[in-house]
C-alpha cells in the first residue's frame, strides 16, 4: 500500500476528509516553493499536489496560468522539479502527486518521467489533458511503477464514461465539480452534491473521491466534505497568496484554517 | 521525384489501415492525432463528431452549404494558367489555384462555413474561435453575421497590436475580440484561451477551429470541408489537361489549405505533394513528436516538451504544431515538407506581384516560391498547381515595413 | 415606381434614335457625350474606336477576353440573395450582385483587361491610367503585369497620401506612380495629367480610362467591357427566379458599374434603374450640363463653368461629372439618381457588414443604403439586384477614422 | 475686315512675320495683367492671346496651369476678364484673341460669351478643347459676331482633316508642331518645316498660319518664321516671367527681342 493510500485509509479511521494542497513547482523559484510546500504539510495538507510548469497551460485559469510564467522566470528545469520532490520526500511522509500537462511527460518518454519522479518520491501523478482513451502505455507504466494514476470526472461526464474512468483510476478520482478552468470562485456549484451522489455508486469501492476546481475557503471545503467527497483539492486559492509573496508561516495559517474545514465532527458543530 | 512517393503498402499496413484516405481510424492518423484535452470536453468532442457524422450524408445541409459556398463564397474558384510565373521558372507548366478569390479573401471560408452551418444545426447559441493574422477570425466573424450567430474571438494582444485592421474588420462584423495577453500573446495562446472559453461554455458554444489540428474530430472535419480545393482541382486539371497534375504545392501553417489540396489525390501515386513552411515555425521539417493543443503531432518544442515560440512574416505560418495528417504524410514520405524562409517567401510574394499581377498572401507567398524552384527541376510537359491559399491586402503594411527596413522601397 | 420609367417613344424619337440600346451614334448619347479634346487626340480616338469596332467580332480576342474573365478574373460572380438583409427591409427581396469577389476587389477589372488586350492588339507599348482611390490604378497595374506591358498612373498627391496602401500595391504590382500636385490634386487632376501625358505621347501609349467617362468611345468601350455585370445579372436571375428583377441598383461615380449594371436591360421598361450618387459629388442630382474631359455631360461647376471641388466619404465616387449615358437617362427619366451622403452611405456599409459578414466598399455602400430604402417601399413579391461594386478591405482606414471622429468606436 | 486680318496684311507687306503673345487674364491680379497685355503690345507683340483661365486645362503644361492658380487667387471673374479686354481695347488697337477652355463658354451660353468679348474688343476666339465636329453652333456664331475663330492642327492631324479644320478656321490656323502640352522648351521639333509644308497647301489662300506651343527665345521664332509661318505664338516663355514677378518694362524688352526674330529681312542676317 502506498502513501496514498494509507493516508487516505488513516483520515478515514479519523472521521476526516482529506485536504489536497496545490503549488506550481518553482513558483516563485524552486527553493521556495519548497518551503511552501513544508509549510503547508505543516499546516495539515494531507495530499501535496506539485504542478510542473508548462508553457501552454490549457486546462488552467489565470492564477495558475500565472504561477507557471513566474516558475519559467525562475528558469526552473525538468532537474530542479524532480529535486523539489526528493527534498520535500527527505522532510516528509506526506503523499505528493505531480500534476503535469502530457507532453513534457510524452517528450521525456513517459517510462523515464515517471521512473525519475517515483524514485524522488512522488505517489501519483494527474494529467489533464489525457483522457483514459490515450492512455494504453501510461497506465501500464503507473502500474509498473506502482503509482496512482488519477483521472478527472466532469459534470459532462456520463455515468458510462465516468464508470470507465474510475475503474482506470487509482489514487482518487478527481472529480471537477464545474465547467472551465482552475481558478478560485466564491460560489460553489450547487449541484456539486447531487454530482458527488452521482458519481459515488459508479466508483470502485474504496477508491476515495477528490474535489477540486474553484475551493477558495474553509466554508467551500466544508460543504465538499460533507456532501460526502473523501478530499477537497484547493489550488488557487493558495498560488494566490503566493503570488502575493506571503510568508511560509501565513500560507501554513491558511492551509490549517482550510484543513479545518475537512473535519466531520467539527462541521456538524459550525 | 518519382522516389518521393514512396508509402508501401507495407507501411500502410503496419498502420493497420488499407488506403491513407480511409484515415483517421478512431481519431488517429497512424501514431498522430487523438483527443488529448480536459475530461470536461471529451463529452463534447463525441457530440461534435456525432453531429458531423449526421450531416455528412444529410442531403438538406449539404445543399445549403453548397449553395453558400457558390453564392456567398464565390466557387468554385479558377484555375489559372500563370503564363508568365511559367515562363520565369522556365519548365513546367504551373496553375495556381485561385482561393484567393474566395470571400474574405483567403480559403479560410470554406471550412467556416461548414463548421458554422453544423453549429447552427447542432443548436449552439454561440461560436468562438482563435485567431493569429484575424484571417480566422474575420471569416467567423462574416460568416456568423451571415447566419446570424454571435461570434466571440480570442486573439494575443500582440496579434492584435500587429493586426487592427483585422480587428476592426472582426468588429465591424459585429464580433467580440477578446484580447489574450497570456504566454507569447499570439495564436497559440488565443488557443489555448479558447479552449478555456469552451470548457466553461461546452454546453451553448461551438468552438470553430480554424485548421486541420486540435483534438479529433477536428482535424477531419477541417479536412473535408477544405477537400473541395482539391476536388475542384481535380475536375479542373482532367477537363483542361485531360491528366492530373504531376506537383500539388501548398503552404503549411495549420496545415489546411494543403491537406484540402491534397487530400483527394491522397490514392493517385503519381501526384506529388509539396507542402512549404515558414523556416521559423517548421513543425514538419524541425519539430519532433509532441502533443498540442489536444493532437499527438509534429511540434516545434524543447528538450523538455514546452512549447517554443515561433517567428514567420507570415503570421498565419506563424504556429508551433501542424496539422496530424501531415505529420503522417511526411512520416510516410507520401508527403514532402520544405522550408521556406522570410527572404524567400518575400521574393515569391514580388514575384507574382510583378509577373502575373497577383498580391498573394505572404502565406501563399512561401507556395509560390517552393513551386517555381521546383518547377525548375520537372519537366516542360509536367503539371505543377500552387494553392494561392490567399490574397496579400492583409500583408501590405508587413509587407512595406519589410521592404523599409530593407531599403528596397 | 411604375411611373418612373417614362421614356416616350416621342422623346427617343426627337433624339433621332430607335432605341436606347443603340447609342452612341456619332459619338453622342443624345445632347451628351462627344469629343471635347485637344486636336491631338482626335486621331488618336478615331484609331481607338477602329481599333474596337474590330475586336467587336474577333473570336480570338473574345475568346481571350472571356478565359481570362474566368479564370484570372473570377467571373462569373455569383448573384447572392441577401436573406438577413431582406429580412431587415422587411419588403421586397434583395439580392447582390457580387463584383466585390473579382479580381482586385471591384468591378474595375471587367473593364481594365477588356482595354488592356484591346492596347496590346494596338501594340501600344505603354499603357497609362487615372486613379483617385487607387481602385482603377490598382486594377491597371494588375492587368499590366499579367500581360508584361509596363503602366504608368497618375494619382493626385492628396489621393497618395490618403491611400499609401493603394500607392504601394501599384509599385509592388511593378507600375510607376506619379504624383500629381496641380490642383485640388485629386481625382480630376489626375485626369488632366493623364491626358496631357497621352497628348505626348499618344503615338506609343493607351490611355485606359477606367469609368464610363471621358470622350467618345471611352463611354461606349467601357460600358461595353462592364455589360458583362448586368448580363450576367439577367441570365441569373431569369434561371432563379424566372423573371427578371424589378429595381437595379448601383452606385455612380464616373457611373461605370452602374451603366455595366443597367445597360442590359435598357429596352426593357418594366425594369427599374436607380443609381445612388454620393451627395457631395452628386452630378446629376446638383450639377448641370457642362463639358469636363472631353465629354458633354452633368458637371458640378460654378456659375462661370468653373469645375467644382467635391467631396464623398468613398474615393470612387470623388468625382465631379458623371458618364454622358447616364446624364441622358436621367434627362429622359429611364434611371433614376439619387444622393446618399457620407452617414447614410456608413450605415449601409456597417449593416451589410453585420447583417450579411460582406463588407462592401464605401462607394458600394451608398447603393445598398438606397435599395434598402428603396425596398422598404416595394412589394414583397418585387426582386431587386444591388450591385456591390467592391470590398471595403480598402476603406477600412477611411471607416475607422470616420468612427472615430464620430466616437462609435 | 477685322483687326486680326488687317494686321497680318499689313505685316506680310512689311515681310514680317507676326508675334502673336499670349498672357493668362489675371495673372498675378487684373489690372496688372493689363499692364503685362501693354508691355507686350508696346514690345512689339502684333497679336495678344488673353488666357482665360479654367480650373482643368488638359491642353496646358505645367507653367500655364500655375497662372491660371495665380488668376484664381486674385480672385478673377467673367465680369473682370471682359473688362481687361475692354480696357485693353481702349489703349490699343492690336488684335486680340481669347484662349478658352470650352466649359465656360458653353456654360455662360456661346452667343453670350461671344458678344460680351466681342463687344469689348477681341477678335477672335481658340478653344483647346473644341474640335471642328463640335462646333456647329459655336461657326454660326462666329460668323454672326464677325469673331475669328481659330482652330488647330497637329502633326497627327492627316491631310484630309487638316483641310477641313483649314477651311473652318478664320484669323489664322494655329499649328502645333509638336505632342503635348503647352510649356517652353529648348529644342524645337525638328519636323516643323515639314510640318508646315505639308499643312500649307491645305489651307485657303491667304489665312495666315501660325506656330506656337514650345517657341521660347527669339532664335526659336525665327526658325518657324524662316520655315514659313506667318506668325510665332509664345505663351510659356512670357508666363514664366510674369511668374517671376518682372517689371512690364522688363516682359516689353523680351518680347521686344522675340520681336525681333519675325522679321524675315533680319533673319537672313543672323
Ligand atoms: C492566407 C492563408 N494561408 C494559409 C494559412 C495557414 O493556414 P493553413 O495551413 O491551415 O492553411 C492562413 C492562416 O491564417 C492564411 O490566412
Ligand atoms: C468599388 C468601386 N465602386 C464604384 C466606383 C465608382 O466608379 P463607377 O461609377 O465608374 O463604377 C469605384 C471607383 O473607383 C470603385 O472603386
Amino acid at each position: 500500500m502506498n502513501r496514498l493510500a494509507e493516508q487516505f485509509e488513516q483520515l478515514r479511521t479519523k472521521n476526516e476528509g482529506a485536504l489536497v494542497a496545490y503549488l506550481m513547482a518553482g513558483d516563485p523559484d524552486p527553493l521556495r516553493s519548497l518551503e511552501y510546500a513544508m509549510a503547508m504539510e505543516a499546516g495539515g495538507a494531507d495530499v501535496i499536489e506539485l504542478g510542473l510548469p508548462f508553457s501552454d497551460p490549457i486546462a488552467d485559469g489565470p492564477t495558475i496560468q500565472a504561477a507557471g510564467v513566474r516558475a519559467f522566470q525562475s528558469k526552473i528545469t525538468m532537474k530542479s522539479f524532480v529535486q523539489i520532490i526528493t527534498e520535500f520526500r527527505a522532510l516528509s511522509k506526506t503523499p505528493l502527486v505531480v500534476m503535469s500537462y502530457y507532453n513534457p511527460i510524452w517528450k521525456m518518454g513517459e517510462e523515464t518521467f515517471l521512473k525519475q519522479i517515483v524514485e524522488a518520491g512522488a505517489d501519483g501523478v494527474a494529467i489533464p489533458d489525457l483522457p483514459v482513451e490515450e492512455s494504453t502505455n501510461w497506465l501500464n507504466q503507473c502500474r509498473k511503477y506502482h503509482t496512482s494514476r488519477i483521472f478527472f470526472v466532469t459534470p459532462e461526464t456520463d455515468d458510462g464514461r465516468a464508470k470507465k474512468i474510475a475503474e482506470q483510476s487509482t489514487g482518487f478520482l478527481y472529480l471537477v465539480p464545474r465547467y472551465g478552468t482552475t481558478g478560485a470562485r466564491d460560489e460553489l456549484a450547487s449541484h456539486t452534491a447531487s454530482l458527488i451522489q452521482r458519481v459515488r455508486p459508479l466508483m470502485p469501492a474504496g477508491l476515495p473521491l477528490a474535489v477540486g476546481f474553484g475551493l477558495s475557503n474553509k466554508e467551500q471545503v466544508q460543504t465538499v466534505i460533507t456532501a460526502g467527497a473523501d478530499a477537497a483539492i484547493v489550488g488557487s486559492a493558495l498560488v494566490d497568496k503566493i503570488a502575493q509573496g506571503v510568508s511560509p508561516e501565513t500560507l501554513m495559517l491558511f492551509v490549517r484554517e482550510l484543513k479545518d474545514g475537512t473535519r466531520r465532527s467539527a462541521s456538524a458543530a459550525v | 521525384m518519382a522516389t518521393r512517393v514512396a508509402t508501401s503498402s507495407n507501411q500502410l499496413n503496419k498502420l493497420g489501415v488499407g488506403k491513407l484516405s480511409e484515415l483517421p481510424k478512431d481519431g488517429k492518423y497512424g501514431d498522430f492525432g487523438g483527443q488529448y484535452v480536459p475530461e470536461i470536453l471529451i463529452p463534447a468532442l463525441k457530440q461534435l463528431e456525432a453531429a458531423y457524422e449526421s450531416i455528412k450524408t444529410d442531403f438538406e445541409f449539404q445543399r445549403e452549404l453548397k449553395v453558400l459556398r457558390e453564392e456567398y463564397g464565390g466557387r468554385p474558384t479558377p484555375l489559372y494558367f500563370a503564363k508568365r510565373l511559367t515562363e520565369y521558372a522556365g519548365s513546367a507548366q504551373i496553375y495556381l489555384k485561385r482561393e484567393d478569390l474566395v470571400h474574405g479573401g483567403a480559403h479560410k471560408f470554406n471550412n467556416v462555413i461548414g463548421q458554422a452551418l453544423l453549429a447552427k444545426r447542432m443548436g449552439k447559441q454561440r461560436i468562438i474561435a482563435e485567431t493569429g493574422a484575424g484571417q480566422h477570425g474575420v471569416a467567423t466573424a462574416m460568416v456568423g453575421a451571415m447566419l446570424g450567430i454571435p461570434v466571440e474571438v480570442y486573439m494575443g494582444s500582440t496579434d492584435i497590436e500587429r493586426q487592427k485592421m483585422n480587428v476592426y474588420r472582426m468588429k465591424l462584423l459585429g464580433a467580440q475580440v477578446h484580447p489574450v495577453i497570456a504566454g507569447s500573446a499570439t495564436l497559440k495562446d488565443a488557443i489555448n484561451e479558447a479552449l478555456r472559453d469552451w470548457a466553461t461554455n461546452v454546453q451553448t458554444t461551438y468552438y470553430l477551429i480554424g485548421s486541420v489540428v486540435g483534438p479529433h474530430p477536428y482535424p477531419m472535419i477541417v479536412r473535408d470541408f477544405q477537400r473541395v480545393i482539391g476536388d475542384e482541382i481535380m475536375g479542373q486539371t482532367l477537363r483542361r489537361d485531360r491528366k492530373l497534375p504531376d506537383l500539388l504545392v501548398a503552404c503549411v501553417g495549420g496545415g489546411s489549405n494543403a491537406l484540402g489540396t491534397f487530400y483527394p489525390f491522397v490514392n493517385e501515386s503519381s501526384v506529388h505533394f509539396l507542402g512549404a513552411e515558414a523556416a521559423g515555425a517548421a513543425s514538419l521539417g524541425k519539430g519532433s513528436v509532441g502533443v498540442l493543443h489536444g493532437a499527438k503531432t509534429q511540434v516545434l518544442q524543447d528538450e523538455w516538451g514546452q512549447i517554443s515560440e515561433t517567428h514567420s512574416i507570415s503570421a498565419g505560418l506563424d504556429y508551433a504544431a501542424v496539422g496530424p495528417e501531415h505529420s503522417l504524410y511526411k512520416k510516410l514520405g507520401r508527403g514532402e515538407y520544405i522550408s521556406v524562409n522570410d527572404e524567400e517567401a518575400f521574393e515569391g510574394f514580388r514575384m507574382l506581384s510583378q509577373l502575373e499581377g497577383i498580391i498573394p498572401a505572404l502565406e501563399s507567398a512561401h507556395a509560390v516560391y517552393a513551386g517555381v524552384q521546383r518547377a525548375r527541376k520537372m519537366r516542360k510537359d509536367q503539371l505543377i498547381v500552387i494553392t494561392l491559399s490567399g490574397r496579400g491586402d492583409k500583408d501590405l503594411e508587413t509587407a512595406l515595413r519589410y521592404e523599409q527596413a530593407r531599403g528596397t522601397v
